[in-house]
């Protein structure tokens, strides 16, 4: 925050240098001060770390309540186990590959186990908060990505292998795209280089995730048994909407690095985008079925809140407004999709996130300006270009590679459970459990239905 | 004895239970249930994907009466439970061979008076 | 931080430059300079903010378990479209209605379509944190408003007739009340000159809302059957007080518009008089009916949290006690009055938030004290005036407008479903949904009840 | 934030006058200014009280889970009552018997009523932000201290009592382990002096509760019928659980007074060993049963945070996996000693609090290092020892004093409801509710089994 | 007239409505149950305590129709919940002695036609 | 055949069980029903409401067996679901005039053996 002004004054009168002197005594020597912490910075990227890990648990609410009852506690558990597993192999390796000055495509191992990612700023990524606190905000987006792609192989994938999957999918798929997109470090990330804009996540987070959904769908094949298929609990997924809502304050507005105006416009457009999308995926039901449904209303406040991610950080408030009244009425149909095309995407990863989040990534460059930020771009056919080359690369490598992975894992772990535990419910057959183990008002409340030993 | 098996329509249960006080009768067994029949079901939208639920909700009570008071018992529950609309449902008498108070092991009767 | 003094001395003399240092820059200067963003009123606003928007989602499940299952997604839906519908009238028109320089009465149309409502501060409202951190801040308070007059009237209003009325509403009652009371820009809005003090919306919020509702609640009628109307599951309206009561801390706290010693006392105060007054509901009613019931634990500390409202920028911890102690009783009994009276005030909006609110304003001026706020007032007779001014005021034009808006939907729109509809439940009716569509325990959890087509 | 650079510049020539003169006036005085408060600090210390706030309902979730659904409002409620009992008694006496210059095992009076607990910073507890952001962000913890007690009584305590109980646990049991541990105030506590490092209570929180959690559970007896005592709702669980993870970045976080480093490292750690734990817990379970659940990784998780919660201050990543990985497998044969030895813990808050808090604080001995925390220390078989004499003084004071309270009340007000309370369950014989008044789907959701009066 | 009273696997029921609707039948009653059987149950673990579940999820359909057409019906519906694993479950016969439409109060066999 | 259909507190399903496992019954099945009688209910309050509930919890457990095995099976459960307190519940034999066994087709006593 100092830098600026004391470069400016070097060539100044005793005078300055008095005033110069007044502010802190590093500004004296030679050497480069070390950065500071600024407390409101740090504050802002904590708070927004907490929300931002808050939106795994709202995410499997807003799954959870979409499945069969059989099924909720595996709905769940899906995305709660990536809070585990990727925390682990961020923290050891993942970090470093993402952020770790490497080469344009992958990070390099100068970060691993955390090594040398300390409590100071750190010039690149942190430059007025801890180095760790970028480490962990960047590690909750780690987090919730693989778990997006849990919505569309619901109900049917094994557990152990969706695990195995997670990890590696983490590892192989997101460090690499979350580095070409966002590693500063050193030689800079390819699609960074390209200039290729994505705010907070729209090409690494959504596309990424929403793509892979799709192709382990198809690799797993339709679930058995959807004659009636419809959610069992709605105002759980409705809870899962406002908390994603809440939480997704901080998966933009942290992305600004910095509790400034910029955040404070990431925050703004955030919420009109998602408020508007949700209206226009009302308003289309509303039109097309006569009735504006609940689910359609958490729906569209979803897509909204995907496509102004990767452009949250460079557009001002009428372009949220467009972003959000577009993007329900694309994804609202890209849905439809799956019934013509007979793929079963059980809660709709592909048609919301991955066509959502490439919708966000490409009106990205046609309605960017640098009035709201210097260091992005205005829009331009160039710029839409690049952002187009940004979605299409993060499609593709996500495609390759998921395809592979999944294609191994399915000749050796098995993807599916057996027909009858999928009858059964996964939560009886993979974990044991049952999600409501009573029935009845609970006014005597004794479960008839089992006995312990 | 005669177990009188009305399905009637939810929100007239406290009408039905309002005409069995009047007649003496406590004694009674209530069961949630679906029923289908003439009465048309609801459509139902999911994300574009639509439901017709033809199964409505229905309430089952279940009265033992002594033989003889089953036909009178049907009548009263059938008009506390009458709205006209298609739907109201149906009662059913079921001859029950015996029956136990579970708390004396009285039987007959006395075991549901 | 230090960049202003540094950039302005280079032309000054010695003299001037110590004088200018020693303070800050614009002293000197004939031209003000742009106001500076704190990191940490930023940090705090933001927060606040995102405190507020989560309200909304908690209001819906604070009444949403306290409706019937047929018509729960209805009443989460009524709070959830507030979200949108509000959003979007605020960034055409509400804001400027509500801040921009205007009449004393209503704001002018300087700031339509958010025109110069930018990143950097602005001095009357955002002196020290980006200007839009303030419009959306405030947005989430508009939000809320029309959403609270929903637990009134439910589960029997029309959707369509209420998504209208609450778009009128917001526009015709919300903003010029807002600007009455908050309005500072160039001319004062009317009771804000008056000295009438309303710190987080006691008028503007709750007494407004609380009295449409009863309003529409009159125009309405009663429900049709009501023979059983229980909660359908308590357990969501606890948690929707648990998020309320936090999401409350930004609505008090954020009040501040800085974070400083204010918004800490305006935190502590919230907290006191919530936690008090969900005690003393508890114990009235474990008097009245030797029970203590969860669902008074939650109206006892929703009603705190009303009455606290307006005074908590203005009161210390002692008179929150005081507030908390005596609002619940109040309540409690206000809540009787409608088997007497014989409206159908569904979830009590005009009992805890009209009663509640109208109390807080009052209490406001007995208990208020410029040791806690020099901008304040100090508890008088005079300032008991101004409040009841302020409550009378807010009363009066809410109930004739609401009459209004209300009388002309009744005859055009309709206010209510069909009595079939309403019987079937509003869910089925109006929104072609189930919010729990499976019925048992989900062991093998196939719901036997539907076909799909 | 400057102030360091002017204080080593009081006695240098005029150049350096001018220098002081040039930041702030009371710089040129005598007396030592005021404390300034810093708008970063503050804004994270009230989001931090903010989410710790939210931790008690997140606990009532967490539990309320896991009881049957005939005792779930009597569940949250234990929860709830303690945001209205401890709050009160806080206000009036607490906050001084634990923080105000008293001896070394208890606080004074002097800070009785919140008397000089003001908007100031205050030097020892509060530097740079108000003095009551201090005093509301320890009323969070003395909150759900008492609270995580109820767990264990679940299912048969009786209410009156209960509240009975915690208040005067409150203020026998909290306050003074809270001064011991963490008074600094003139006299340091006793604890405090010896060095025991305890950074957000591990000896004051979890083992005090966890401990009296068990006295309790003996002087209940086991509950009347437990052949089904199945969690009824555990998606209910998993809420509790995200939440209370999300809150407990505040918890931890928050222990640091300022928004710095330490705030971030603690933030870090915490997650780290939340997200270990839930794995290891996880892969305990699937190794010994074949199924990982989803109640396995909420305990696990909750595990991990409880370990983490001492050393979260004072311990670096690497230790942060370690605590995770090795709190899961004890806990997880802790709490088979339940059947061992026959008492009833309803939910383990003996086996995951009491010995996951005790293992934190002994970890906390042999990982800690000034790397981290200069005013902390380094591991040492030294520490170790002063680490068990803290986590022993907690144990052998809660064991005794709970004692004491638990059989003074079970001679006078009776500790259990009666049997037939008890198989009838809680919310209808204790509070007159029911938690889900309604069986059904809801589609056309009238209640059968009700009639109003 | 016969009540036909069938224990279902919840999943089979859109099978046996589309048979009860080849029938041209459309009245019917449906509740959910648990059955115990030959059927063996699951078991679940909670922190370690071990539950054995073997009460599974069953629907029961219950359709009251004439005498002659109650065997009919009762085989096409065993048909169509036919799966051939244990558990498919049971169809009771029971007789009814009367039947009363709520709706109009008619009686008899045209009460459920 | 006769269907022994026991209503009895949930509470006591446990016993019910253990008793019917020593006569060697395995197949049953169970409704989670609510009973009205001599049982006094409970009195609720929302905000000042006064909600009397006298329907209360109950389980219904469903036998079919053959007619000679009856009265025991019916005496057997009465024995362990008894508290001796009111509220205990009854127990119905109701004729059953055929059982098939859907996985088979077997019918008569074969069908629940
Ligand atoms: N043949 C039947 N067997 C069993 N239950 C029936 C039968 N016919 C109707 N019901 C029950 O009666 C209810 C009402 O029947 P419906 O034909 O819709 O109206 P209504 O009885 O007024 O003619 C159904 O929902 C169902 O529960
Ligand atoms: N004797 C019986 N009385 C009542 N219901 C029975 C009886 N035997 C079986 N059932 C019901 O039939 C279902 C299936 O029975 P089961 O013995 O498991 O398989 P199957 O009928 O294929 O031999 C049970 O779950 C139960 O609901
Ligand atoms: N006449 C009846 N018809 C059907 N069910 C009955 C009848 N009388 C009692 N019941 C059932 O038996 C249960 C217990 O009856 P109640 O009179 O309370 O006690 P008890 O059987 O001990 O005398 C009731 O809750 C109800 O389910």
């Amino acid at each position: 925050m100092t830098k600026q002004p004391l470069r400016t004054i070097t060539t100044t009168t005793l005078v300055s240098l008095l005033a110069a002197l007044s502010v802190n005594a590093y500004a004296q020597g030679s050497a480069p001060p070390p950065a500071k912490i600024d407390t409101g910075d740090t504050a802002w990227m904590l708070t927004s770390s907490a929300l931002v890990l808050l939106m795994t648990p709202a995410l499997a609410l807003f799954y959870g309540g979409m499945v069969r009852a059989k099924n909720i506690l595996n709905m769940l558990m899906k995305s709660f186990i990536a809070m585990s597993v990727v925390t682990v192999l961020w923290v050891i390796v993942g970090y470093s590959l993402a952020f770790a000055q490497g080469t344009p495509f992958i990070g390099g191992l100068s970060w691993l186990g955390l090594k040398g990612v300390g409590l100071d700023p750190q010039a690149t990524y942190a430059a007025t908060f801890p180095h760790q606190a970028h480490m962990v905000y960047q590690l909750m987006f780690a987090i919730i990505t693989p778990a997006l792609i849990s919505g569309a192989i619901a109900e049917r994938m094994k557990f152990s292998t969706y695990v195995v999957f997670i990890a590696i999918w983490s590892i192989v798929v997101y460090t690499p795209l979350a580095h070409m997109v966002w590693g500063l470090e050193g030689t800079k990330g390819f699609l960074a280089e390209k200039g290729a804009l994505d705010f907070a996540g729209g090409t690494v987070v959504h596309i990424s995730s929403g793509i892979s959904a799709l192709v382990m769908v198809i690799l797993l094949g339709k679930r058995k048994d959807t004659s009636d298929s419809r959610p069992h609990n709605l105002p759980m997924t409705l809870i899962g909407t406002g908390l994603l809502w809440f939480g997704w304050f901080g998966f933009n507005g942290g992305s600004a690095s910095a509790s400034n105006g910029l955040a404070a416009s990431a925050f703004v457009v955030t919420h009109i985008a998602a408020a508007t999308a949700a209206l226009s995926w009302v308003i289309v039901e509303w039109i097309a079925y006569k009735k504006p449904t609940a689910l359609g209303f958490a729906s569209g406040a979803v897509a909204g809140l995907v496509a102004i991610t990767p452009a949250s950080g460079y557009v001002g408030t009428t372009a949220a407004l467009i972003i959000g009244a577009v993007v329900s009425p694309v994804c609202f149909n890209a849905i439809k999709l799956k019934s013509k095309l007979g793929y079963d995407d059980t809660l709709d990863v592909f048609g919301v996130h991955g066509v959502g989040g490439t919708l966000g990534a490409l009106l990205t460059g046609l309605l960017c300006s640098k009035a709201i930020n210097s260091t992005g771009a205005d829009a331009s056919a160039t710029q839409f270009g690049i952002q187009a080359l940004g979605a299409g690369v993060a499609i593709g490598y996500s495609a390759i590679m998921t395809f592979i992975i999944g294609s191994v894992l399915k000749v050796t772990m098995g993807l599916r459970v057996t027909e009858e535990d999928e009858i059964v419910g996964l939560d009886l057959s993979e974990h044991g459990e049952a999600g409501y183990a009573e029935v009845g008002s609970g006014e005597e409340g004794h479960s008839a239905f089992g006995g312990v030993h | 004895m005669i177990k009188v098996e009305a399905l009637i329509r939810p929100q007239k249960l406290e009408d039905v239970k309002s005409a069995l006080a009047d007649l003496g009768i406590k004694g009674m067994t209530v069961t949630e249930v679906r029923g289908a029949g003439k009465q048309k079901g609801y459509t139902q939208h999911y994300r574009g994907a639509e439901y017709t639920v033809n199964l409505l909700q229905k309430v089952k009570v279940e009265i033992v009466v002594k033989d003889e008071d089953a036909h009178a018992l049907a009548k009263a529950i059938a008009e506390a439970a009458r709205t006209g609309e298609v739907g109201d449902g149906k009662i059913f008498l079921i001859p029950v061979a015996e029956v136990i108070r579970i708390r004396t092991g009285e039987e007959g009767d006395i075991a549901i008076s």
